[in-house]
């Protein structure tokens, strides 16, 4: 670790702020010039008819006021010029804890994007489509593998939504078992998605506090574990990186009063290939492919959330399912237990053939290194930062590791302040303020897939920013200064909310 | 992991070789790095799970390679007018070129705002895109796809309407968004009942008013429906304000709003749906892009994240991510919807799909694709091939014919000429068992319709054992 | 044109400096670290032989000192982060007079790419390429129409070697004919590779001295025009962006003296559809398929420099041509007269495909377009800034026009100097210092593909800078401020060359 | 123009309107655009010129699409042992993500560097490799493919060599190759001297020092040589310096370099050749990459472009094209070449595929390659299908066979079965009529060599009239 270069500071004159033309890229709708197209339309055909004695006057809408007119080269130039405003992972290390902002494979790309897999309708019949349904088989297989579950469903679309579908099948379960339970445990650790969806699968939440080492109580856990509580839902490792060791006493805990264990998977990547979830005791467990099996975040989505069950759960697993027989895949749209569909057609199927594509990658023993190396990487950060950020928890760290802004609200200089001024030292920010249990949290996930130099980078930076917060502490409050646009004025938006141009 | 094979270190994408691992170990103070797995205790495996791999670029291509060719595709294999809420357009070159840049693909959700402003930018001009075509003036940054879309829907008029009881639907709805939302709605505390169709193929006007009281929630009919059906949004929507409930518009085939009366024009409260048309390939269903729309003065009662204009430090124009205390991040039990990722890629897509078609090509695109249809119709009935369209009201690019004779032994001797006609709707509404759904895009050429009549006349002749047409 | 923001300034703390970790991206072998590797390699045969059983050691080499150890992830952020170094077209005008930097279309990115023409064998027999074959056939076909000329070679791989088997061919035909000539007439406007091409295909160069309006002047040219001239070289238009209206008469003095009149098409973008070199009295003209049909540059090649011909030199085409009879297209080698090979195998084959593709998405009243818009983007520039930049030359202009630095040097702000400015205000600069004929020359080439405002905002720029030129000369000398680095010293990379990085 | 159809005017790639062309026109002072044209008098067309379009992405798709499809192509519809000069390897996906990037695929040659770094630094990479690859201090920026850069180096020695008139060189160097040479060479003034082979495959060693005397501007030897062959340059080299001569080693399997004496090492004063292999796709001959290095006391003899090492104005460390005194642009008739455009993007391409695969990868690459080309070697000895290695000095990828029968028939009835089994060297050999070249990289799979076998053993079989191999 070289002595850092302090990274910019603000001046009267500030030379970064852009004032080419374009790097104040305009709206779309701004840009438009009345008689520019951005395609080629194919002529009309000889005899087609006319829009006129096809509808009437009353189904139909007038030119759309607003929509803009650009030619090709106008869209390629908006888009080129606003995606250069975006920090990427592409551009370097992006240690949002709880996110998973591992390098996305190209190759994931050039895969969905086979002609034969995304030229294929939803609505196909089955033997046309024999190669997709191989396909989603391999990967329920290979996650039934890594789970040591008895099935897993590909259906839902992103992480939440999986949650959504485990919850309803094991509501479906204690019914089909005669029970109706009201309750569902959540630890004050948990991310926001997790009470999210017991509540909107008709459960109240009863939330269990952590213990000083940010893990469970078993005392508390049994004390709340009453045969109201339909399921635990814990997140493994928790939103601190933290294992909870305890993990097969809680099982039985939550086993013995005739509950299920619900494991929130965002954070397999702390294990996947290296222990399995089915022998933790989890009976329910959701996996986020553009987490740990390399989707791309784009963004914001699409992800995909798949589900793995134990056996008891595999008859309310959602319809269609994918099924072999005699004459090859099938989709079994016949199950009679199923909660259900959570979303139209198959899944997000284009995701899945990413997620596998990676899984074949690495294969098994890849896979296995991944984990140890996202863990070697997060505790590499932990030694490099502890003498400098105040670490409310010391149990051992797996793949993340939670700091907080203790040390350096002393000097008034908050979480939010250090992350944006890591925006100067050219780094994406941790995950701040998050998990809730800890006061200004910092949540850094390096991922297995940043090399020690920029681990040290990093380190690097983070520490010359503790430095100027004892020093300089204004110079931390007003950052960043060399971003496309300074800090900007959230409450504003909130108060005064502008949610789309208008004409 | 035979004992002959050392493990494994280096790989393309783990960036830590040998000495970085002999380093990084020494730093944090342990031997091994298993001793960082001690909380696991003996959880941890002994082997690798026995997953293939690992695979490099070729070895992929070819497995992956050869999947994609055990299936069959529209265009290249077949003629196909398959539709049914998922539709085949051409898909522009410049979408992908673009989608594919990192600072694209690979930025997580937009939440620290200075490093995102691209991402922000092109969220806010999907949302004006999707105000400008819904005549609704709040969008969301989008949703999963159009099904959990209307169940999202249906659950935000419910947190407005909360004393109600009763969410009044048209049958006319796509199948799987009605059973998206019974598996959203089965805890929840309202009852959903749903409402036929006239023989017109337009949702019972009088069984809708009929089903309609002040218990109602929100009516929510689709326009053009499941038969391919432009629905009136106005007749639903009158109904509805006339008990003070809510009414939905559901929208499948995004490229109909370019041309057909707008929810918002037509009254709707809240407009939801599927925006796959727009720049979206098939991919066997996903990922797509689900949309939602709103009144103002119901911003806050929207799943979803929302993108909002803002000032910066200096007083410069910047977006954020705003209202989010809607959020499960924020509110946790009490959010809004549970929704967390959404499909902000694919919204991207959209957004430059819609910017490259514009305000003229969007329009010329719905009109050639309402024209295409219509020549197909007009064939059907011309020739007399026994395929019959099945409802009178007007349509978009996607109609109903009753075949006149067993839909699937039909489907089946089609397929096997290479032609996928039609999805059959028997299986969804038992009294439409004769009958086929057939959607016909920019992507069927003239030759395709061509190709489809004659190969029916083909079958007639063979049935009446001489040539059909008989006067040819 | 809204009244100029200026563009930034140089402070004592200047903060456009990138500090971040990664904006001095190291060089690929710099940033090696051992162990690491970019691919997975399929696992070795069972039973393969061993390398040394196959080749004796002295024919061996060892381990290559120096060559990098780098991930997937390495290599994607380096050349992300380096590729944000470099302004593009994509990020706006990019007006480099003689290089007709237009759009560059994806789909013809795309259509390169299929694999049934990626893929292709360039040995494979003529019956397995059959596609390939009838691609050239019709490329050939469209620039034959285009140019009105006999038949086009699709050989060459750039426009320089469009030029010498052009002269070769010239040379062939005089052969032919028992003559042996010994000079070619070049203007002293021609660009470089004119001159040089004439070098090495065995003629001495005779300059002919532009006139006053920058053109030809025919007394000059038919004292030159002996009967020792095998051909004049000229330029179409002319790179001052001037079309010399005697053409028919430049030809026929040629002609009269049984010389070639050689078109360079370098400018073929300022008439393409619109009019006809063979129509001139042209009787060999070379294309640049990147630039007038709009095949990337891709940071200097590959292009591609089809040479057209009149019907005279037909036998005398490189081989092999593309020929068809009964039993479809085929590769003729056996063209007795040819000038042979200039190159392996058919040629710049995927820039040929990207040719034909933008051909077709233009059809024949797109391109005539094409040269319209160009011109008229040209005279709109030359009207906004005819007024603060001498003009040398007052013909009317096609696609480009040129200004000199005369009125800039009474401040001591020279070409060089405006050029650099103008990347504060995010354009990339004109083409400079050439044509050698104007001092100091500024050669504007906005092409058709860009947009009014685009036009304006580069107009405005350029008149701040003049403005600054006049009231702060240091601050355009001093410029560029807001680029990844400062103005490069040229000198010194000559005097002490460094040209590879040594292990 | 049909009279109906009015003016083209909006079109994708042309974002000038009716109205922006009206305010462009009046600013100009034009009252149409045809003024500006006056200086071409009646040259000016009535009539655009008859070319189909203008086309959108799916008519493109459509018209090229059925061009492509009709080719055939290795790996999809036959089994191809072709090589000689353009070699079927994988390409990593990851390379056109990154070259399709804008900000690489559409930018200018790096005049402006400040513009332009990372193009620029990319070339200097380049440079770099090639200088590591070939045992040489010096290598440019790229030249057209690998015949021209071959021209081009022995235009490079003449300038070195002024008073000298021969050019020796060997017959194993590349047809094509030589061919260009003699299209560079044929007004230039110095003669072309062709050296055969020995026995062993090798250029003949005696005949070269006979051919080689104090008039011999330089001796070129290819390796490995056109029928596979690996040569020793030092034979070449010393032959070469001990006239005073220069030395210049070709090389068309780039891959080669990997694992093979340098030609640096070998003695070799300037190297040249194509990089095809790392990266580039076949495409029917082109787009590839010629490379060219030699000493640094000749870098001011190179043709083509230099990126150098610099600093800027702060002292930070930058890259610029520099020594371009050398080049058409300033020395015009004088100099080096007349190169302009040349191949970065390929050169792109290659700089991507070698960090890639780097240090260990591309050893490895290497070596299975030459493996896997053993295997068909000794396969076919093994068998005794009639196929015999004409050759017995040891070659990498690619060797020499002696089919046993006539050619070209043989190669015909083995591509009906789809195989393409190699080149034939009659035409271009007369001598080695009864010869095919045949090459075998990694997408040559152990399949491909089995079924090769297979499919001689069944010819065999028909031809005898019993099964084959006999004691099967
Ligand atoms: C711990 C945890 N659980 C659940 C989720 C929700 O997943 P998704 O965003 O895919 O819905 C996330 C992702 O942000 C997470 O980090
Ligand atoms: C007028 C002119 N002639 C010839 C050339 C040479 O073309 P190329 O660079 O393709 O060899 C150029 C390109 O720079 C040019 O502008």
């Amino acid at each position: 670790m070289s002595a850092p270069t302090p990274a910019p500071t603000p001046t009267e004159n500030d030379l970064r702020t852009p004032r080419v033309a374009w790097q104040h890229e305009a709206l779309l709708f701004e840009r438009s010039r009345p008689g520019r197209i951005g395609v080629t339309l194919p002529p009309s055909e000889p005899g087609e008819p006319a829009t006129a004695d096809l509808l009437p006057a009353e189904l139909l809408r007038g030119e759309i006021d607003g929509m803009p007119e650009l030619s090709e080269v106008d869209v390629i130039r908006h888009f080129t010029r606003i995606s250069r405003k975006n920090y990427a992972l592409d551009l370097g290390l992006y240690p949002l804890g709880s996110c998973t902002m591992k390098y996305n494979p190209r190759i994931n790309e050039e895969m969905a994007r086979l002609p034969g897999f995304a030229g294929s309708h939803p609505m196909q019949p089955d033997s046309t489509v024999q190669g997709n349904l191989e396909l989603l088989w391999e990967l329920e297989r290979a996650l039934v593998d890594l789970t040591g579950l008895a099935r897993v469903s590909l259906q839902p679309a992103a992480g939440a939504q999986g949650e959504f579908a485990g919850m309803l099948m094991v509501k479906a379960a204690l019914e089909a078992r005669g029970e109706k339970r009201k309750y569902v445990l959540i630890p004050d650790s948990a991310h926001g998605t997790n009470p999210a969806t017991a509540h909107f699968a008709g459960f109240e939440v009863k939330e269990l506090l952590s213990n000083a080492q940010g893990t469970l109580d078993l005392e508390d856990l049994e004390r709340a574990m009453t045969d109201e509580v339909a399921a635990l839902m814990m997140t493994v490792p928790n939103t601190l990186g933290v294992f909870e060791d305890h993990i097969r006493e809680i099982a039985a805990i939550v086993h013995k009063k005739g509950g299920f264990l619900y494991g929130d998977g965002a954070n397999f990547n702390a294990y996947v290939g290296k222990a399995r979830p089915g022998d933790m005791g989890i009976d329910v467990l959701h996996m986020n492919l553009h987490k740990t099996f390399t989707t791309p975040h784009g963004g914001g989505g699409p992800g995909a959330g798949p589900v793995a069950v134990c056996a008891e759960l595999v008859p309310f697993m959602p319809a269609p399912t994918v099924e072999k027989n005699e004459n090859g895949f099938y989709l079994d749209h016949d199950r009679p237990g199923s909660i259900g569909r959570v979303r139209s057609f198959q899944g997000q199927f284009g995701v899945l053939v990413r997620a596998l594509t990676y899984i074949y990658a690495m294969g098994g023993e890849g896979l296995m290194r991944v984990a140890e190396n996202a863990v070697l990487n997060a505790n590499y950060i932990r030694k490099g930062l502890e003498d400098l950020y105040h670490l409310p928890y010391q149990t051992p760290s797996l793949h993340e590791v939670v700091f907080s802004d203790k040390h350096q609200q002393v000097h008034h200089v908050s979480t939010l302040d250090i992350a944006k001024r890591l925006m100067d030292y050219g780094f994406h920010p941790p995950t701040i303020y998050f998990p809730l249990i800890v006061s200004g949290a910092l949540m850094i996930e390096p991922t297995e897939t940043s090399g020690k130099e920029e681990l040290d980078d990093f380190i690097t930076a983070m520490r010359a920013i503790a430095h100027e917060a004892e020093t300089d502490p204004d110079l931390v409050r007003g950052a960043p200064y060399t971003t496309p646009v300074g800090r900007c004025d959230e409450a504003r938006a909130a108060r005064n909310p502008i949610l789309a141009w208008k004409p | 992991m035979a004992a002959s094979k050392p493990p494994m270190v280096a790989h393309r994408y783990l960036p830590t070789g040998e000495q970085d691992r002999r380093e990084l170990l020494a730093a944090v103070g342990v031997e091994s790095v298993d001793a960082l797995f001690s909380t696991l205790g003996d959880l941890v495996l002994d082997e690798p799970v026995a997953i293939a791999g690992p695979m490099g670029d070729g070895a992929l291509r070819h497995h992956l390679g050869a999947l994609a060719a055990k299936n069959q595709v529209a265009g290249r294999d077949f003629v196909s007018f398959l539709g049914g809420g998922a539709y085949r357009h051409e898909v522009p070159t410049v979408i992908d070129h673009l989608l594919l840049r990192g600072e694209f693909l690979t930025v997580y959700t937009p939440y620290q705002p200075e490093f995102s402003q691209g991402t922000l930018q092109a969220i806010f001009e999907f949302q004006t895109f999707l105000t400008l075509l819904t005549g609704l003036p709040v969008a969301n940054a989008s949703m999963y796809e159009g099904a959990s879309a209307f169940a999202e829907a249906v659950l935000m008029a419910d947190r407005l309407q909360k004393k109600r009881r009763k969410v009044v639907l048209s049958r006319g709805i796509h199948p799987h968004y009605r059973a998206t939302l019974a598996t959203y709605a089965q805890n929840l505390d309202f009852d959903l009942v749903e409402v036929g169709w006239d023989e017109s193929g337009r949702t019972d006007a009088a069984a809708l008013a009929a089903a309609v009281d002040d218990q109602t929630i929100c009516v929510a009919v689709q326009s053009p429906n499941y038969f391919g059906v432009v629905e009136a949004w106005s007749v639903a929507s009158d109904i509805a304000h006339a008990q003070g409930a809510l009414s939905i518009g559901v929208v499948t085939e995004a490229l109909s709003l370019a041309l057909l009366q707008s929810p918002g024009a037509g009254g709707c409260d809240i407009a939801c749906g599927e925006a796959q048309s727009f720049g979206l390939s098939l991919a066997y269903g996903g990922p797509y892009v689900g949309f939602l729309a709103g009144k103002d003065e119901h911003k806050r009662a929207m799943p979803g994240r929302l993108a909002g204009e803002t000032v910066d430090s200096k007083g410069q124009r910047a977006w954020v991510l705003t209202l989010s205390t809607r959020e499960q991040h924020i509110r946790r039990e009490k959010a809004t919807s549970n929704i967390c990722t959404n499909q902000a890629l694919c919204a991207l897509a959209a957004t430059m799909y819609l910017s490259l078609y514009g305000k003229v090509g969007l329009r010329q695109l719905a009109e050639s694709n309402l024209k295409r249809a219509a020549q197909l119709r007009q064939s059907l009935v011309a020739t007399g091939v026994g395929f019959a369209p099945r409802f009178r009201a007007p349509s978009f690019n996607e109609f109903t014919v009753r075949a006149g004779e067993p839909v699937q032994p039909l489907l089946r001797d089609l397929e096997a000429q290479g032609i996928l006609a039609g999805i059959a709707l028997g299986s969804d509404y038992p009294e439409l068992e004769d009958c086929l759904l057939m959607a016909v895009t920019e992507c069927n050429p003239m030759a395709d319709i061509e190709r489809f009549i004659a190969t029916l006349e083909q079958r007639m002749a063979a049935r009446i054992g001489m040539p059909f047409p008989t006067a040819r």
